[in-house]
């Protein structure tokens, strides 16, 4: 069953002066998967936005088999077999339901569903929907109690358990492993046999290579290039995307400087293997492992959130044990956390206050801020990494994911640190971007030590000048970034323990 | 002494004490009244206090009656809800006396402090002072019961004098009550400039206008009448060139000893009459500073009509 | 919803103390009072109990979907008296039946609170000042019919006249009418009342799509709204039924009176969301809940009936309710974060 | 914080009117009075205006100080009246100086708001709930020493002796005094105390890092723990403000009256919480500001001010409360929403 459903004509969109969209033309095809590519703020989730019902479009139409179609909210495209899954991954769940009212939440949203709840039959349909992605969920949990990749993984599952004309994905890799991303993928194959037109969102060339039929690439608010003929020109695309050609990443590795940072025979679980690391200066050490391996957990340690179950740390010579956030920052340690929804972006704030947040005591006289000194940073941050917005006083929620994620590690970067530690600093952020963090990262990290935590191996390679393998909980492999054998490295991420053992280990951990 | 059933025993005498309204001097000074002559008379007292809610108080009567009290006092509270508990208490065999509120009963005693009374007193004084005519401004807030027969003498003492001209009524409940008072009444007297009597019937009102008059230094000009007292009205009125110039008032412990006093008599078989009434007393500024009476117990020393009231005084009560 | 939150097999001390220890806290109070105050231990002091929070229990179960929902209706206590007024001057001055008065403040409740949703969700009042506002017009309001007096049989009206109606025994019945239970004339219609609508509320709160639905919104309206929920009909719908159960509350209060008085009512919006606050505590479910709701009001109810057996006077009632309020929650609280 | 929001070079017609919409309606609401009330348009009546209003503004930066951290204090109107007492008790039954008495309700204030914030914060109470308690305690409390008498020179104590003490001069000077102004004693203590509170509130919340750090806390709390903010410290803090400010109201409240009144603070705190609310809508900030607040005190004021001076029954003045601030707010909301 072959089919255009969704065709997109001269599709505008303006935010005040800020033309987002400007005349997308743009066909989804049934059956097979169509994969937009963009910059950061190219206007990707916004087009979504309109196709889903979430904003109206101030010109241009999109039909939908053949018939106009302007849903003016999310629960009329729901109707009409369009399927979301947003960007937002908070955006996909109620935290405060069990997991089983999470997956069922379509149910009980339709009106057409039975009023009175039988928690049993709940339960039992809620099960089905985890199970076809492989979820093995406590159902009785409640999802405010979950990690975000599970939260990801609950939204994913429900979507897929419509019977879609179109589903939309926006970047629903974001937090997931590998393994959870392979079984998500496996699901998005059935779905195009079945003949569901599929929008697929990334920044990913792995997911990209994976799933894509079709590539479209987006620029400034227009199509400016499709593929569809066998091989796939990916390189041509991310051109298209970018405007220009992207340079191939060369690290130089560089000598490192005096050791900063050193962690002995630190544990993060009491039944865990001790963890031994050394930090330089002037060295960007990349740690990579699977989801769940414990890599947040050493950066909550690190940065005074979590006590360690054993282990010392010594900072610049001196024990360091912080017991808050303040504690390690002033002792000169940032982290710039993951998920920066939850942990990093306040959003009632301009991007100016959002980046000056850590440091207003250096900022401020008596108590009051310095104005000037403030807007002199930020102006820095945005341009030294390209932070798309129209001025420092944009609302940080009218940013783009991407460039909602280059304020935070801007912000960091905005002070001099001993030692900064960045987790998963690329969620969200485009090819070219990243690649700029990456330079802009290496260029200032002469004077501290770098720890970046990325689940990405093609990160860790962009980035490091020395790559730490993490597993269970513990450090299972060291490399040079030059010449790496990363076959080597994939073993040892995965070696130690096998992914199905992990998920079991951590629901294990969760419960 | 000789004293009648069941008094000889008065240890196994309970009566209750039905509340409606609790909060402030005049509810507390009652409520020590009603201590007072219980404790004299060696009787065991109940409290039950319904906080301004009129349904709980009804339910608070039949409590009483489970209780197995032998009378009930009802202070405040509305005719309508009352009625029919009370009633029910008459019923149970249980003596019942009531003040301050019409409970439609012959078989209860009204006791009362004349709202009539005190009104009139008050707004006889302003015309002693002042004449027949002037310009007035008048406190007043409808649907609250005491205020509303203060408001009755009012009206009629308009129709009597045609030379009274109301140029501003107001008033408000907002707690605190004072406060709230003397803001609006700062308003009406910039608006109004020219009144030079304020009736506000009820001693927080008063002291809000007080506040409001000095505040707009027109206390040379400006008299106020009201009713009710408490110390503070009493120290309120002493200010040197204070405007309070009298108010008219029933002592609220007498009224609560002569509440106890009339149960008393029915308990003992007597009765008090269908009506008792506590007689108001005139309190001027110049009473006050001739006698040099700085708080209430020296008000009752000083002016014994307010220290006690010769009603329900059969021979055998013990006096507190 | 809440034996979703503790997995039966692994309850431990803690899990037991959040859940029963509220419970506890009544159940203790209660045998205290049976032994110390007099008379405290009887049905019909139980009945009584029920009775005197029947009115703030059915404004609380109102204020508990406003809750759920994430929002707040700070305008039940003026609805309730409204509602009080309304229905006196309906049968006092327009001199219509009893039905045609109760008719009337439903709707009105109803009104009141599609008009407190529409302000929130389609003009985006926050929630505390569109009710505040409401409120406040309330107050204005109930009172200008009538120019401020309350409301009696015969009374006299603005216009010089004399009210012709009167209260119709069948209203007054919902005030004043008890049922057999065991006991003759032992449960008054209002505790009916609240033990019916404390039922429903919390089947329809746990036990149906529709309430299930409310608590997504109050936890996540962004993903709810996603996923194809109409937010902003539940969202009226919920300060509708606020409304409606305030005007219920109303309603019994004017019927238990016989008279539209204006002083009356004061204290319903401060008792009953202290109330629906407290049931947070309830069963460790620390959010808003039908069942808690109702605990919460009686544990008020059983608090100042043992305090007014036991002789205190009316301001230690306060202090003991706020004591008692403060420590018993913080212990909920504390514990069933810390776990 | 407001030119923060819109861009200057691009301000539509619909930018003014949320930005100036409301102080519009107060300019249009001041000439009005000015017309239809004689003697609304003086310089004695502004100052009356601002005097008015001076206590529960002072109590409403309180408030906005809570909710800045997204918390809410419903405990500020008892505190007001807790200081009133106190002050009252301090110089009247234990005959102590005027200092004293300042002394003691600031320390009672700070420390009322120290239990709050370690409430809500250390043992996770409800913010509502956690001040609800708090507030009964206080109406009991205060009532405790006098046996729930007002307190006045001269009164006679439970003992049965007679307090000794009075309000001295200098306390009742803070109620009282007025400072030269252009004209001879023009300006009250309590408008001092108000403009010096609220511009000190302002530039504390708007200029410093200590403000700054409350608007992140109030807006993403976790965010700004991770970026080092010790965001316990600053709600402690935060509702520290509350309390001393709720008792500055009340020691000016006391000096105002002159004896230690019996009274709920109901209407101080929702009158407070009303000009605090407002205060969103002011500037279109949609969030708490101090600006706004001081200017929703004052608006409060100046519309019953002038219904009060035109004669206006006080039952309009709830209704036509409510109806300015349902319709001022819906279509400032509306408008700021629709962008
Ligand atoms: N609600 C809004 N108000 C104002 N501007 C907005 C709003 N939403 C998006 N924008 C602007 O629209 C542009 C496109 O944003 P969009 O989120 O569609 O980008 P995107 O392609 O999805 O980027 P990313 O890859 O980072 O997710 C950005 O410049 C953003 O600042
Ligand atoms: N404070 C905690 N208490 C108990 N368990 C925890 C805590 N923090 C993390 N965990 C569990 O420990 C495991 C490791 O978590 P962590 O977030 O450190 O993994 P990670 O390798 O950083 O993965 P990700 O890529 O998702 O960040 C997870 O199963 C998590 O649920
Ligand atoms: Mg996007
Ligand atoms: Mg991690």
């Amino acid at each position: 069953m072959a089919g255009i459903p969704i065709k997109i004509r001269g599709l505008e969109k303006r935010f005040a002066a800020n033309r987002v969209l400007r005349g997308v033309d743009l066909d989804i095809p049934a059956g097979k998967v169509t994969v937009l590519m963009g910059a950061n703020g190219a206007g990707k989730s916004t087009l979504v936005k309109i196709i889903c019902g979430l904003y109206a479009a101030d010109a241009g139409q999109v039909e939908l088999n053949g018939k106009p179609f302007a849903p003016t909210t999310p629960s009329e495209a729901l109707q009409a077999g369009i399927v979301t899954v947003h960007q937002n991954i908070n955006d996909g769940v109620v935290p405060d339901l069990d997991v089983a009212s999470n997956l069922m939440l379509d149910w009980l949203a339709n009106p057409k569903s039975a009023p009175v709840l039988n928690p049993r039959k709940i339960r039992r349909s809620a099960e089905e929907i985890a199970a076809k992605l492989g979820l093995n969920f406590d159902m009785n949990m409640m999802v405010s109690d979950l990690t975000l990749a599970d939260r990801q993984l609950v939204a994913i599952a429900r979507a897929m358990a419509h019977a879609p004309k179109l589903m939309i994905l926006d970047e629903p890799t974001s937090s997931l492993s590998a393994s959870e991303a392979e079984r998500l993928f496996a699901l998005v194959d059935k779905l195009r046999e079945g003949g569901v037109a599929i929008l697929y969102i990334s920044h990913r060339m792995s997911d990209i290579r994976r799933v894509a039929d079709r590539i479209v690439s987006m620029r400034d608010g227009t199509i400016v290039g499709q593929y569809e003929t066998e091989p796939l020109d990916y390189e041509g695309a991310v051109n298209d995307m970018l405007g220009h050609t992207m340079t191939d990443v060369n690290i130089a590795v560089q000598a490192p400087g005096e050791k900063v940072l050193e962690l002995e025979n630190l544990q993060l679980k009491p039944e865990s293997k001790p963890i031994n690391l050394t930090a330089h200066r002037n060295e960007v050490i990349a740690i990579t492992g699977l989801v769940g391996v414990g890599k947040t957990q050493l950066t909550e340690v690190l940065f005074g959130q979590l006590a360690p179950a054993g282990g010392t740390v010594t900072l610049k010579g001196k024990s360091y044990t912080p017991q808050s956030a303040r504690d390690a920052i002033n002792q000169g340690v940032f982290l710039c956390a993951k998920d920066r929804g939850t942990n990093g972006v306040v959003q009632d704030f301009d991007i100016n206050r959002n980046i000056t947040l850590p440091f207003l005591s250096s900022l401020s006289t008596l108590g009051f801020v310095r104005r000037r000194s403030e807007y002199r940073i930020t102006n820095e941050a945005i341009s030294k990494l390209g932070i798309v917005c129209q001025s420092a006083n944009d609302d940080i929620g009218t940013l783009s994911g991407g460039n909602q994620q280059k304020v935070m590690v801007g912000r960091w970067l905005s002070h001099p640190s001993d030692v900064l530690i960045l987790d998963e600093p690329f969620q969200g952020v485009d090819i070219a971007a990243r690649r700029d963090i990456g330079a802009k990262l290496r260029e200032t990290a002469k004077d501290r030590a770098t720890i970046v935590l990325v689940a990405e191996l093609d990160e860790a390679l962009e980035i490091a000048d020395r790559i730490l393998v993490m597993a269970e909980f513990t450090i299972v492999g060291e490399h040079k970034n030059e010449n790496v054998d990363v076959d080597l490295i994939l073993e040892q991420v995965s070696g130690a323990a096998a992914p199905q053992d992990l998920q079991e280990q951590k629901e294990g951990a969760a419960r | 002494a000789d004293m009648p059933a069941p008094f000889d025993n008065p240890g196994e005498v309970k009566i209750a004490l039905v509340r409606y309204l609790s909060t402030g001097d005049f509810f507390q000074a009652y409520l020590s009244g009603v201590e007072r002559q219980s404790e004299a008379l060696g009787v065991d007292l109940r409290v039950l206090d319904s906080r301004q809610d009129a349904a709980l108080q009804a339910d608070m009567v039949d409590q009483a009656i489970a209780l197995g009290v032998d009378g009930i006092i009802v202070q405040h509270g509305l005719t309508e809800s009352m009625q029919a508990a009370v009633q029910r208490a008459v019923d149970a065999g249980i003596k019942v006396v009531a003040f301050d509120v019409n409970v439609e009963n012959p078989a209860v005693p009204q006791i009362e402090q004349s709202d009539r009374d005190l009104a009139r007193l008050a707004l006889e004084q302003a015309i002693a002072d002042n004449g027949e005519s002037w310009k007035a401004g008048y406190v007043y807030v409808p649907g609250i019961a005491p205020l509303d027969r203060r408001n009755e003498t009012w009206v009629e003492f308009k129709e009597r004098y045609p030379g009274i001209d109301e140029k501003a009524q107001f008033g408000t409940l907002d707690n605190p009550i004072a406060n709230s008072n003397a803001n609006q009444a700062r308003s009406v007297l910039s608006a109004n400039p020219d009144i030079t009597v304020m009736f506000a019937p009820y001693d927080e009102f008063a002291k809000g206008v007080k506040i409001a008059v000095d505040e707009a230094g027109m206390s040379e000009q400006v008299s106020i009448y009201s009713a009710d007292v408490s110390t503070s009205d009493i120290a309120a009125m002493r200010e040197p060139n204070s405007a309070w110039k009298a108010t008219a008032a029933t002592n609220p412990a007498v009224v609560g000893e002569v509440s106890v006093r009339a149960l008393a008599m029915m308990l003992a078989g007597e009765n008090p009459g269908a009506s008792v009434v506590v007689p108001p007393t005139l309190i001027t500024q110049k009473d006050l500073l001739e006698k040099d009476i700085k708080n209430m117990e020296e008000l009752s020393e000083k002016l014994p009509q307010f220290a006690h009231a010769p009603v329900a005084v059969p021979e055998w009560m013990p006096l507190p | 919803m809440s034996e979703t939150r503790v997995n039966k097999k692994s309850m431990s001390l803690t899990d037991y103390a959040i859940r029963y220890g509220f419970v506890a806290l009544l159940v203790g109070l209660v045998v205290y009072f049976s032994v110390a105050a007099e008379g405290f231990a009887s049905p019909y002091s139980a009945v009584f109990i029920f009775q005197s929070v029947a009115i703030t229990g059915i404004l609380a179960l109102g204020v508990t979907a406003t809750l759920v929902v994430d929002g707040f209706d700070l305008s039940i206590g003026a609805v309730a008296t409204s509602a009080l007024m309304l229905s006196a001057y309906v049968m006092v001055v327009m001199e219509q039946s009893a039905l045609v008065a109760v008719v009337a403040c439903l709707l009105m409740g109803a009104l009141v609170g599609l008009i407190n949703g529409f302000l929130i969700v389609q003009m985006r009042v926050p929630d505390l000042l569109a009710t505040l506002g409401m409120m406040f017009l309330l107050i204005g309001l109930q009172r200008i019919p009538t120019e401020g007096r309350s409301i009696a049989t015969g009374m006299s009206l603005p216009d010089g006249s004399t009210a012709g109606g009167s209260f119709s025994p069948e209203f007054l019945a919902l005030g004043r009418h008890r049922f057999d239970f065991f006991i003759d004339n032992l449960i008054p219609v209002s505790v009916v009342f609240l033990v019916v609508i404390a039922i429903g509320i919390w089947l329809f709160l746990e036990y149906t799509r529709y309430g299930r639905v409310m608590y997504a919104i109050g936890s996540n309206e962004r993903a709810a709204s996603l996923a194809g929920v109409p937010v902003k009909k539940y969202k009226i719908i919920a300060y509708m039924i606020s409304g409606v159960l305030a005007s219920v509350g109303g309603i019994l209060l004017a019927a238990r009176l016989g008279r539209g008085d204006i002083a009356s009512g004061n204290n319903l919006l401060l008792d009953s969301v202290a109330a629906a606050l407290i049931g947070f505590a309830v069963l460790g479910a620390a959010k808003p809940n039908a069942f808690g709701t109702a605990v919460g009001a009686l544990f008020v109810g059983i608090l100042l009936q043992g305090l007014t057996m036991m002789n205190a006077p009316y301001y230690t009632q306060d202090f003991v309710k706020g004591g008692v309020l403060v420590v018993a929650l913080m212990f909920t609280f504390a514990l069933s974060n810390r776990r």
